[in-house]
């Protein structure tokens, strides 16, 4: 499928996004303002929008605890974001929630999550809604190759292969789950485990957006058209510690610079525009100055908001009780 | 209004729910029953036959059987309750929560407030409950403590056909995550039903009896029990108050604390395991908040601290029955005296 | 690998006891003296038998809700099992645990399940034991089609896979989870899910005595070569209810009649050692008149034993409290 | 004697217990780290580095790194200590307890029981608990009430790093399963800690101030807090007993009642979810069994019925503090004036 000028922008956009807020935040953290665990995407932002560009507000995405990427890549506000995990009560969740639980119901974000493999039973509820109410929307569940060992992330593929459900699960295998490498934690082929489940898979270099844009395309293609669930395994990696703090003592030295040097998703999203001529550096440039001001002042703003008031402590525990 | 069992009260209500709402799906383990065998249409309607006749009603879009995966299909239900549906799922025994608490009380329970109150879950897990069936110690826990507990979660324990129909109307229609809890000795239990659909408010008391000397608080079968014992108490001249609270979380505690504070005795019978119980639980609200108008020590009529046993000879010794309710009464009425403070 | 005359006889009994097992309980069951949920294994016994003659009592398995066969085949005393069904002190579990919870340690046998999955990750614990200790056990989980999809067997699979456990997955797919049918409930291929996790799988037909033998005889000694763990697909069917008291209408009229005629286990054996002229019918009758007697006897035996006494509700919650 | 920090005592604790018996193997997501990775030889040691060291000094044949899945390790752990080893497994937050439960509470503490008392199941499961980390709904959690609930497993809770070392021999020596609760807010508090290996009874409280007026019962981390409003209170001519139980199962009640009755006043403080908890059951049992001796209403200290909440501000609010004990304590010292029987 060929991306319009107009969507090369919008993905553009929206990984530089991704890549600036999480340097940001990373910066951030170490100055103690941020409390609590933060886990950054930075590195993996391919996967999010090459997926996320498949899909509208209707459908629905679940996230990890590493779900910065998947916000912004569906559409949250960014100083909504910053402002949580700042936990200002301009925050997205009102300051309750934090890095590790944003979500925005309106924009189909059902929620970054603590649990790892938490997510992937929750989009199959989402899939199932709109199989239900025939809204002809899909769901996505995003997990690592960590949450693929995870015995709820085997229920939901299966449950999700037996009642032909509109979703589609897509591994984010950046090669470690904390220190703990995936090569090791994973016995057999995650695309033979999704076989196995009666579920189509692919896997694909996660560094190249045109790639996962093209297979989640069409995965989700298939699944909204009444074809049941897909997988997609994506390679990729993470540039910075399983959360912040983390000396990444169990990587080699020089891993991380090797890839950002060569296998960074937004390095190969400008070189692959540019050789096909379809988007010039300025254009690219002004997306980047552009998005460095949003980042700027959201993080001003976030600073700057206030905290919760001592009432909200007690509310939004039910709707009613 | 005609008899109907426990069961048939159940069905009923979710049959009438279905009817009214499209938005209602059933979903569990042999819920409709016999997914792709060959008497697919003459199925089990769930192992008790409680959803029986759901199926052929509103065919299996809206009644689904799952596969042996309660993360999966109970998380799914949750799912479906924040995007618009409002699932009843069905944990056959709640002694299965091992293997998808999580679902319940990290997602279901915490989105509203995780996600700054923008959330909405309206599901409803229904899940039997309780000893007496010889089915031993996995399949025959209360464990309702453990979701009480939960911030975020509502509690219903109904103890009669009556209060199974109208709190399980009340649950499917509640917008928060609701744990209906069926003990499975009550199944074949009748009562007088009305047929049009009813409420039943959570969090309201009930009282099955009033008296004057003691106050009892029991919950979901335990109700039948301390109802009998009140009554024989009653004819040996002790006139005691039974109080239903229906649902734990949220719990009625004025109407509990109104009663002590006239009969000044309280027993609560709860037929989960000791610690951390239900019953610890009101006793420790009525020692915070009645405590002036106790005339006598509170006593609990609940389980020893053991798993329960398999052989009827020891499943009877271990559970509450209504010779240890009225020796609890007894027991309070004899004690008094105290230390002014 | 030859049986040996005595191993066939061996095999023949153990199979004949957990059968006339089974149709005696049902047929007490519906007298109404037995108490509970009792799920019968009759029309299996070739699973059980067929691996567990692979075994030795320094082998663990880990059982099912369905454990009868393989707590006879493992070589639990008849006669406490009997005694245990019927909620006597005698029994195997002094009454406390139940035909869901037969277990006898010293046989290696570490208890049949009410939790559907429950047994494959203490399946994977017993052959850590082995393996940590280096004692040359090895470990079976079995588990019907129904546990399959449970997201516990796949994470006990993984686990035996990359920590590399003696350890045998025994999948028992009598078609039905209840009333639901195992080819609708399992989405995909068994087989193909194991690969997935990196273990070597085989599918028999499990009312093969000697196909079951061979197969299990072949992952074992893998397994105990330090081979890792394996897996086995086996396709059979039970005879009764799903637990008594199932009146069956999701089955076909004829199905299980058809299966006792054509496919049962105990006549496909004595068909084959009879033309094989490895054992004569008379050797093979003897061996069900000893079997019938010893049934007999365990039954009369449980009914007259007394039940536990009141103070044994307290004991055996803790080693000391 | 040393000082050490909480996060040291536990190591030392397991560390002098590897080594005295081959049979204890650790495990858990992590334990070691970098399973699999290129610096494989200098990794985690734990997310909080607490099991860091074991691994170079007893090889990864005894400290096992997991994938994440928690039904299968703490299972497997479980098989392990049925068969002969003695596991200490590590269940990273014990907000995960949702995913693996089942392997806890129905395998694990119910095979002595179901299988006739034949059963042996020396299994400990170390665990991260408590608010204060700004960790938020799913991280910050207490849960010890719903394994308090459960017959068959015992609960540790250390208040320091000197309880931590002693009570963590003591679990790994002790032959029935053990949840092994660690406040991630304890580890770096440091404490004299006698290097050689020593136990700590479980089921014996520890009195860590004795005062006349009135008894706290307080809970691991909120020990620390007790013992600081003690003192304040002491300063303001109040004094205090304050209780630290150490284990919730077995508990001491037989040390709690006896202060109770000297003191004839009591505040438990319980990190934990306000119902159903540590709190309620001690009051509870207090009620019933030193209900003469009070002479106030018993006060509990805990946080309200909501999940953890991730702000800052949020949290402080949310978790017991010293100003909070101080004021129950004031409370009950206030009251008074009851009805006689
Ligand atoms: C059920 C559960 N187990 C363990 C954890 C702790 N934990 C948080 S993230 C993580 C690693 C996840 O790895 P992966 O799925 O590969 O995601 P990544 O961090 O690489 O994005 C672990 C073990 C958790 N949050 N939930
Ligand atoms: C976790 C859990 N879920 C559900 C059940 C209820 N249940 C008991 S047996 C069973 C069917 C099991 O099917 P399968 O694994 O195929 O074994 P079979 O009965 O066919 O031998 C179910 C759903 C249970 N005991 N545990
Ligand atoms: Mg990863
Ligand atoms: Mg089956």
């Amino acid at each position: 499928m060929q991306l319009s000028r107009e969507e090369l922008l919008r993905a553009y956009r929206s990984m530089c996004t991704i890549r600036q807020f999480e340097e940001r935040v990373h910066a951030e953290f170490a100055t103690g303002d941020i409390p609590g665990f933060v886990h950054l995407y930075a590195g993996e932002e391919a996967s999010a929008v090459g997926v996320c560009m498949n899909l509208t507000e209707r459908d629905s995405i679940a996230s990890t605890h590493r779900g910065h990427g998947h916000c912004i890549a569906k559409g949250c506000d960014v100083a909504g974001m910053m402002a949580e995990i700042y936990g200002r009560k301009s925050g997205l969740c009102a300051g309750k929630g934090g890095s590790m639980h944003i979500a925005d119901l309106d924009r189909g974000m059902l929620g970054a999550n603590g649990i790892v493999g938490g997510g992937a039973p929750l989009a199959c509820g989402a899939a199932l809604t709109a199989k239900t109410l025939k809204t002809g929307a899909v769901a996505v569940a995003f997990g690592g190759d960590g949450a693929s060992n995870q015995g709820t992330t085997a229920e939901a593929m299966n449950l999700a292969s037996v009642w032909r459900l509109p979703v589609v699960f897509v591994l984010e295998d950046n090669g470690y789950a904390e220190s703990t490498a995936s090569a090791w934690s994973i016995g057999g082929d995650p695309l033979v485990r999704a076989e196995g489940f009666g579920i189509p898979g692919v896997r694909v270099d996660g560094h190249d957006f045109f790639a996962v844009h093209a297979a989640a395309g069409e995965a989700i293609a298939r699944a909204r058209d009444g074809g049941g669930p897909g997988f997609l395994h994506l390679k990729l990696a993470r540039y910075f510690g399983h959360f912040e703090g983390d000396g990444m003592t169990y990587r080699a030295p020089d891993e991380v610079a090797k890839l950002r040097a060569e296998r960074d998703c937004l390095k190969l999203f400008r070189r692959r525009v540019g050789e096909a001529q379809l988007l010039d550096d300025a254009a690219l440039d002004a997306i980047e100055a552009e998005v460095a001001a949003e980042i700027e002042d959201a993080t001003r703003r976030a600073k700057a908001a206030p905290m919760p008031s001592p009432a909200d402590l007690l509310t939004d525990v039910y709707v009613s009780y | 209004m005609a008899r109907k069992s426990f069961r048939q009260a159940v069905n009923e209500a979710i049959r009438q729910e279905m009817a009214r709402d499209p938005r209602v799906i059933v979903m569990g383990e042999d819920i409709a029953g016999g997914m792709g065998a060959p008497g697919e249409d003459d199925a089990w309607g769930g192992p008790l036959g409680v959803t029986k006749g759901l199926m052929p009603q509103f065919g299996r879009e809206r009644v689904l059987d799952t596969p042996i995966t309660e993360s999966g299909f109970i998380g799914a239900a949750a799912g479906a309750a924040l995007t618009g549906l409002r699932p009843v799922a069905d944990l056959m025994f709640v002694d299965f929560m091992g293997v998808c608490f999580d679902q319940i009380f990290n997602q279901a329970a915490k989105f509203k407030y995780m996600f700054g109150g923008k959330a909405r879950t309206p599901l409803v897990i229904r899940t039997m409950y309780g000893a007496g069936f010889r089915a031993a110690s996995q399949h025959s826990q209360c464990l309702y403590p453990l979701f009480t507990h939960v911030p975020g979660l509502k509690v219903v324990i109904p103890s009669s056909p009556y209060e199974a129909k109208g709190l399980m109307i009340e649950a499917i229609r509640d917008d928060d995550p609701v744990i209906f809890f069926e003990h499975k000795m009550l199944y074949d239990v009748e009562d007088e039903v009305p047929d049009e659909p009813y409420t039943l408010p959570f969090g309201e008391a009930n009282l099955t009896r009033e008296g004057d000397d003691a106050t009892i608080v029991a919950f979901g079968r335990m109700v039948m029990l301390a109802n009998e014992a009140a009554d024989q108490l009653g004819a040996q001249g002790i006139s005691c108050t039974v109080i239903d609270p229906r649902t734990t979380s949220p719990l009625d505690i004025e109407t509990i604390l109104e009663e002590v504070r006239a009969t000044g005795r309280l027993v609560v019978v709860d037929e989960a395991s000791p610690r951390c119980n239900m019953a610890s639980d009101i006793a420790a609200q009525v020692a915070e908040r009645a405590f002036e108008a106790l005339k006598a020590p509170i006593r609990r009529v609940s389980p020893p601290h053991t798993p329960v046993p398999f052989s009827p000879a020891l499943e009877d010794l271990y559970l509450p029955d209504v010779e240890k309710i009225i020796s609890a009464v007894r027991a309070v009425m004899a004690a008094g005296g105290r230390k002014a403070a």
